[in-house]
């Protein structure tokens, strides 16, 4: 009984009770005419498009800089890359990962400068984060009028300049990666072999960067910064570094979205895509300054697990659309959770 | 008030912390309007007869304290540092407890507002009522005036000197209603001379006008102009109780630290032999808090265990955190004659200079994590050690088997009690703990290794074993070791030379085997009284032996 | 009288405002409560009474309009208790009564002819059965902060969607 | 900052964001081809509709607890009220009071939620109040969606959806529209000044500046600057920070039907969206700053923020060709007004702990070069 006790109190009441939520929809389903199959395979693609951006959190978790609700850059940087690869028309794998190569220059610049400036604001870096984040998104709105594109599919149809607000992928790279090996299961099941993978490979990437020195430098600035510093480690170096790398991972986190969603959404859509990835990770049992992949993976699943077994599941039970309402209560109360959670620095 | 019998009297009052006796029945008696100094080391337990007396929370937490507190005649029992506040006992702390915003009169009647009700008083309560200004003014100057100083009640603390400050905190306390007994902590620590003059004439007013006074201080010759009785604390016994008349600082300084010179001091070798010199440290300042260091120079030899010791807040504990670069320092620190450059970490690590902080939990470890991980960290970090290349060195992994082996070597070595490399530090009981910070300094191999209050708030047993493996290190592998304590039997016990800090500056260097008499003067920065004006100048080093 | 001490005197207070609240509540929604009245020049059902051939009518102080046979007219008022004065072009006479509208009733009929042939029920409550007002289709609420995935887009509309406006 | 007279680098600082406003506003006037006199008479307009909704902010300012980004709660508990005024049909000014005075028992609810939870998030009021904002508004969402008509009677079939119950997306408010300004809208100098709101946002003020001289008042400013210390001095200093946060509430609840009777419709679910945010920026730019706010931040703020608002889009329009421009670009001066006063006061703070030491640092040796070492 004891250990169920701790487990309780180390995995905290509101998880449990959103893992039981999920399972009880998972049974539900069935017996109100939700395919099992097309509803699980639908997790399963939400998950892959969903991990990368909860990922992209880690590192920040990892160096003590807390939730980063600045991810809107990684985001914008992503944006950058996957414009670019769809004017100069790049197909297939090459228009995929030339996506991901024309955004990294774009995210390690935006990651280091920001890097730089939460270093010189301890302490309310997350508000910081946040409203940096937002205006970030505002001003690339006027770049996205105003930068020269001109890709047909990408522009609008009358002026010719500036671009749509949501951009189709189709005949690009469109689920370049869930096609790739996808194992199909009667009509409805498909295993997005590809997406998992890439998502698996850049899991283990990080959970390897977190075995290197640096790594292990990093998640030491984390846990006790002063540790750190008398162990001749930098710590802004640190914090900047990780900062970059979320940013690049959010960068990475938005293409591989938008390959399996089928569509870049531009001017004020990064904005409401960090509060999903921040409750994800929390719901996996993340705390403000300690995160593993495990916490990524299963936050990652649950989380979207719920957003896509809530409205098919409740609506056929009570006929009306309550999963807009559900998902902001439960990933806000998520974020709240884990926000008013003493910081246990173990005196 | 006129009645005879003591103000505060404390009958055989004693406490223990977690095993070790902290205080042992302690008695003395305080007459209405008589000063009395308390004196004596840190670690004597003046602070935690204090907080007895003061009702703090933490002695009931830890198991609240054993005899009596009588007051007037009656026994009392404070649950609360409110409860007495209100029996008109005030304490003034070292660091100041003051709302830097507020002015002069907000913060002498903080919480204590004279107030008119206002219309809004019956339905939305008391604190709706407005807060009646000129009475306060007026309060706040009726304080002032006791005290005898001159103060703007309408300054900003903010915009205070320091001397203002604590006037300022100590009208506070003295405003209240029944302000009988006035305690104060290291008051003058901060201050001037000129403004301990003062301090020392405003104390003795008060003391006229009826209020008791304990005056807590290091500064003896203070405590002696002030006090009308003196009571020094040694090891948590009250081992003197005298009236102040005819008692010179020399008598205070030996009561204070005159414990008999223990046993194993004597077998120090005397035939060991010193290399030339490995670290010289010239015009040393460190901008530590509550440590500043202002201007240290001392050189330490190949082999010799060099030891500085000083009451605390004097800034011994700023050395050792300044040569590492933790905190801001300024100066010039050279090793072999290679200048080490400040307030880099990593430069002193590179240099082959190691550090055990005196923050064991804070700085010194990795609470969550494990034991390997803390002892391979530094090493790992400074030397690249503890790592396996991978896919040609384009990046390099940790060594899981090569940290386990390094913390199986060490678990044997200092005899670590613990289930195995991978419990959590956090798991482990103090000694053990800081035979993992020290761990973590052997693992980098240092030519010099500073080690800061190596024993603090570890049990006896712990102690001794961690001064031997330090001695074993200096005999076996010649390690030059600088330790920081504010045990100065420690030092005496275990180091070559003792430089004592006082003031920020070194007051002395003697041998461990001088006199215990002349440690207590350097430690309480006696000035020679003939020249009160000029800091006790930084005696040239004494020859060893 | 022995001081009422300090705390009863705050409950008496107390309980004495939060009466003065719910009054006030009260009150508004007297005087506040509009309610929509129906004026009506037409026959009775049974022909007793004949609707009048010209007449200009005038609720409390708004605007005086002129009814002929047939008419029907709707005035908005707040509050209770209102009046009414009928001017018939006619011969001139005039007819002024006051009257009250249940509080629940939003919309109440006035019948004129009945008014001045002085038969009773000359005020009738009025319940206009709700026909489904079509309301544009629910789209859920797009909260700026879960607009991301939660609605697929139509594909690439030509024309671009204002911008939410952030700011009225 | 003890030297008095303070350098051009620092008073730049201290007012950088106002500066800027101030330069980008007169800069945007041109361009967008308006004329000052619609601009004076949509700023009076807007003064009214908004100030009373910044003025809101000042005292969890004061008590040290940020920016209240959580009085969106007000805002919501003041929408509630309106939906019943508008179900009961009560028009006119007396419909604002009737709601005002349903709406105000919950803001105070929310606000002792509100003051709890951020009592738990010492350290990190804003971001958590931020949060929590969104957190209400799932349960408002619930409440007015899904129980308004179900659970909860509505009369007023016309404000519900087709569906039989919740409520529609955008209310017409025509019963209590203008019903505050109009009362006595006098004619000023060719401009229509809503008198009656401008008399309660000036009592509103000299409510504010009459606490600040009560207890609770002092208490709620001790605990802004130094928290153990008045927890030491005996203030229970949870106590007074969850009442500053339940008058923010409050005040956001009134500021709110003030705001929208001005305006006339009700975007049910979003109009509560950018009540915090807009009243943050206003604040921010009128030179407030974290710790530190007072009345004339208020007008200067909401004077600047708004004239810019004005300016801009129209300004984007002629310099850009695209009125979104100056869309976007108000916005991105709106989030990025917030960003740069937090950040330079967070840098400010720091710089000044540092300097507060420096006197320490350089001991008898020559002045030591000031290290960048733990300060």
């Amino acid at each position: 009984m004891r250990n169920l006790k701790t487990f309780i109190q180390e995995f905290g009441w509101p998880r449990i009770i959103i893992f039981l939520f999920l399972v009880s929809l998972f049974v539900l389903a069935p017996f109100v005419g939700v395919r099992l199959d097309a509803s699980f395979s639908d997790v399963l693609n939400r998950f892959g498009q969903y991990a990368i951006l909860v990922l992209a959190l880690v590192p920040m978790i990892q160096s003590g800089c807390g939730l980063n609700f600045g991810l809107a850059l990684g985001i914008v940087a992503g944006l950058l890359g996957a414009t670019i690869s769809l004017q100069l028309e790049l197909r297939g794998f090459w228009g995929f990962f030339g996506a991901i190569a024309f955004a990294t220059p774009f995210s390690v610049i935006f990651g280091y400068f920001y890097g730089k400036l939460l270093n010189k604001v301890k302490g309310e870096e997350m508000t910081i984060a946040m409203y940096v984040g937002f205006s970030f998104v505002m001003l690339m709105c006027i770049m996205w009028l105003v930068l020269p594109f001109n890709n047909p599919t990408m522009v609008w149809g009358y002026a010719g300049k500036g671009l749509r607000t949501t951009i189709t992928v189709e005949g690009y790279w469109l689920k370049i990666l869930n096609e790739f090996l996808a194992i199909k299961i009667g009509r409805f099941f498909v295993f997005p072999t590809g997406l998992l993978l890439f998502v698996g490979a850049c899991a283990f990437g990080m959970w390897v960067f977190l075995r290197t020195r640096i790594g292990t430098a990093m998640t030491a600035v984390g846990s006790n910064p002063d540790f750190a510093r008398a162990s001749g480690v930098s710590a802004d170096k640190m914090r900047t570094t990780s900062v970059v790398l979320s940013t690049f991972l959010g960068a990475v986190g938005i293409i591989v979205y938008q390959q399996s969603f089928g569509f870049i959404q531009l001017y004020t859509a990064p904005s409401p895509m960090v509060f999903p990835a921040v409750a994800a990770i929390l719901i996996g049992g993340a705390s403000v300054n300690k995160a593993s992949m495990i916490n990524v993976l299963v936050g990652t699943f649950l989380f979207q697990g719920l957003l896509t077994m809530t409205p098919s599941v409740i609506n056929s039970i009570l006929q009306t659309d309550m999963s807009e309402v559900i998902r902001i209560i439960v990933s806000n109360g998520m974020i709240l959770y884990a926000l008013t959670r003493k910081v246990k620095v173990s005196k | 008030m006129g009645q005879n019998g003591p103000l505060l009297s404390l009958k055989n009052v004693s406490k223990e912390f977690y095993g070790n006796v902290v205080l042992q029945d302690v008695n003395f008696d305080l007459h209405e309007g008589e000063i009395l100094g308390l004196v004596g080391e840190n670690g004597a337990g003046k602070t935690t007869l204090m907080r007895i007396l003061f009702g703090m929370p933490v002695i009931a937490e830890t198991g609240g304290f054993k005899g009596s507190i009588i007051l007037d005649g009656q026994e009392t029992h404070f649950s609360s540092p409110f409860d007495a506040l209100d029996a008109g006992i005030g304490m003034v702390h070292q660091e100041f407890s003051l709302i830097p915003g507020f002015t002069t009169t907000e913060n002498i009647v903080l919480n204590r507002e004279s107030m008119r009700p206002s219309v809004l008083n019956d339905a939305f309560g008391v604190r709706m009522s407005i807060l009646d200004r000129t009475a306060m003014k007026k309060r706040a100057e009726n304080a002032i005036s006791k005290l005898g100083v001159k103060l703007d009640a309408d300054m900003l603390v903010s915009e205070m000197p320091v001397g203002h400050k604590q006037f300022t905190e100590i009208a506070r306390e003295i405003s209240r209603e029944k302000s009988r007994l006035l305690v104060l902590d290291e008051p003058t620590a901060v201050l001037t001379e000129s403004e301990a003059e003062v301090l020392l004439q405003s104390l003795r007013k008060l003391a006229k006008e009826g209020v008791a006074i304990i005056f807590i201080s290091h500064r003896l010759q203070e405590v002696v102009e002030v006090a009308d009785r003196i009571v020094v604390l040694r090891d948590g016994l009250a081992v003197k109780d005298v009236p102040a008349s005819g008692v010179t600082i020399k008598d205070i300084a030996s009561w204070m630290v005159g414990r008999s010179v223990s046993s194993d001091a004597s077998r120090r070798d005397e035939t060991k032999k010193y290399g030339e010199k490995i670290l010289s440290v010239e015009g040393l300042w460190v901008d530590m808090p509550g440590e500043t260091v202002r201007d240290v120079s001392f050189e330490v030899k190949q082999g010799e265990i060099f030891g500085i010791g000083g009451l605390a807040g004097q800034g011994k504990l700023g050395i050792p955190n300044g040569i590492m670069g933790l905190y801001a320092a300024g100066g010039s620190v050279r090793l072999h004659d290679k200048v080490i450059e400040l307030n880099t970490p990593a430069a002193a690590l590179k240099a082959g200079m190691a550090f055990v902080s005196e923050d064991r939990r804070g700085v010194g470890l990795l609470l969550d994590e494990s034991l390997d991980w803390n002892i391979a960290f530094t090493a790992m970090q400074v030397h690249k050690q503890y790592l396996k290349p991978v896919l040609g060195g384009l990046f390099s992994l940790r060594d899981e088997g090569g940290m386990i082996s390094l913390c199986k070597e060490y678990i044997s070595l200092l005899d670590i009690k613990c289930t195995g490399p991978k419990q959590k530090a956090k798991e482990l009981s103090g000694g053990n703990q800081q035979k993992i910070c020290l761990a973590k300094a052997f693992a980098l191999k240092p030519e010099v290794l500073f080690v800061s209050e190596p024993t603090r708030g570890i049990d006896v047993g712990a102690k001794k074993l961690v001064l031997d493996t330090l001695r074993k290190y200096n005999k076996e592998y010649g390690t030059t070791i600088v330790m920081v304590s504010s045990e100065l039997e420690e030092l005496r016990s275990i180091c070559d030379r003792v430089a004592i800090i006082d003031e920020g500056r070194i007051a002395g260097i003697l041998p461990p085997t001088a006199d215990v008499a002349e440690f207590g003067i350097l430690m309480a920065g006696i000035k020679d009284s003939s020249s009160a004006k000029k800091r006790a100048p930084a005696a040239q080093e004494a020859p060893n032996a | 009288m022995k001081a009422i001490s300090f705390r009863n005197r705050s409950f008496v207070v107390r309980s004495i405002l939060v009466l003065v609240y719910i009054a006030v509540i009260v009150i508004m929604l007297m005087t506040g409560k509009r309610h929509t009245i129906l004026i009506d020049n037409k026959d009775s059902e049974d022909g007793s009474i004949l609707a009048i051939d010209g007449m200009s009518i005038q609720i409390d102080n708004q605007e005086a309009w002129e009814y002929y046979p047939g008419d029907r007219d709707k005035a908005v008022v707040q509050g209770q208790r209102h009046k009414v004065r009928v001017e018939i072009l006619a011969d001139g006479k005039i007819v002024e009564t006051a009257f009250r509208v249940p509080l629940n009733q939003d919309m109440v009929l006035l019948e004129v002819p009945k008014l001045l042939a002085g038969v009773e029920p000359y005020l009738r409550p009025f319940t206009v059965l709700q026909e489904q007002a079509s309301a544009p289709a629910v789209d859920t609420p797009q909260s700026i902060q879960f607009g991301g995935d939660a609605v697929v887009p139509p594909d690439g509309s030509p024309d671009a969607p204002p911008a939410p406006v952030l700011v009225q | 900052m003890s030297p008095k007279k303070k350098s051009a680098a620092t008073l730049f600082s201290e007012y950088a964001v106002v500066i800027i406003f101030l330069v980008i506003t007169v800069a945007a006037i041109s361009p967008s081809g308006l004329s000052l006199k619609y601009i004076i008479q949509e700023l009076i307009t807007r003064l009214g509709r908004n100030s009373f909704l910044v003025i809101a902010l000042l005292l969890p300012i004061y008590s040290g607890m940020g920016l209240n980004f959580a009085m969106s709660l007000g805002a919501m508990a003041g929408q509630i009220g309106l939906i019943f005024a508008v179900d009961w049909s009560v028009a006119g000014w007396q419909g604002l009071v009737f709601a005002l005075l349903i709406g105000l028992p919950i803001a105070v609810f929310l606000g002792w939620i509100c003051g709890k939870v951020m009592n738990k998030a010492k350290g990190r009021e804003m971001v958590t109040g931020y949060i929590l904002a969104f957190f209400i508004n799932g349960i408002y969402q619930f409440f007015v969606l899904y129980m308004m008509g179900s659970v909860i009677p509505m009369r007023n079939a016309s404000i519900i959806l087709s569906r039989g119950y919740g409520i529609r997306n955008t209310l017409n408010l025509e019963s209590v529209r203008q019903s505050l300004d109009t009362i006595f809208m006098m004619k000023l100098g060719g401009f229509d000044v809503p008198v009656v709101t401008l008399i309660i946002i000036a009592l509103l003020c000299v409510f504010i500046v009459w606490f600040k001289k009560t207890k609770l008042g002092q208490d709620m400013r001790a605990v802004g600057q130094d928290m153990a210390v008045a927890e030491a001095a005996g203030i229970p200093v949870e106590k007074t920070r969850i009442v500053a946060i339940i008058i923010s509430t409050v005040l956001a609840c009134a500021g709110q039907l003030i705001f929208l009777q001005n305006m006339g419709n009700l975007a049910t679910y979003n109009a509560h969206d950018q009540t915090s945010f807009f009243a943050a920026a206003a604040i921010l730019v009128g030179g407030a700053s974290v710790t530190h706010a007072s009345i004339p931040n208020v007008f200067i703020g909401v004077i600047l923020l708004h004239a810019m608002f004005i300016v801009s889009p129209l300004a984007g329009q002629n310099l850009f060709g695209s009125a979104m421009v100056g869309e976007y670009f108000r916005q991105f001066i709106g989030y990025g007004v917030i960003a740069l006063s937090l950040v330079l006061y967070a840098w400010k703070s720091r710089k000044a702990i540092f300097n507060s030491r420096s006197d320490l640092r350089g001991g008898a040796a020559a002045k030591g070069k000031d290290e960048g070492g733990q300060a």
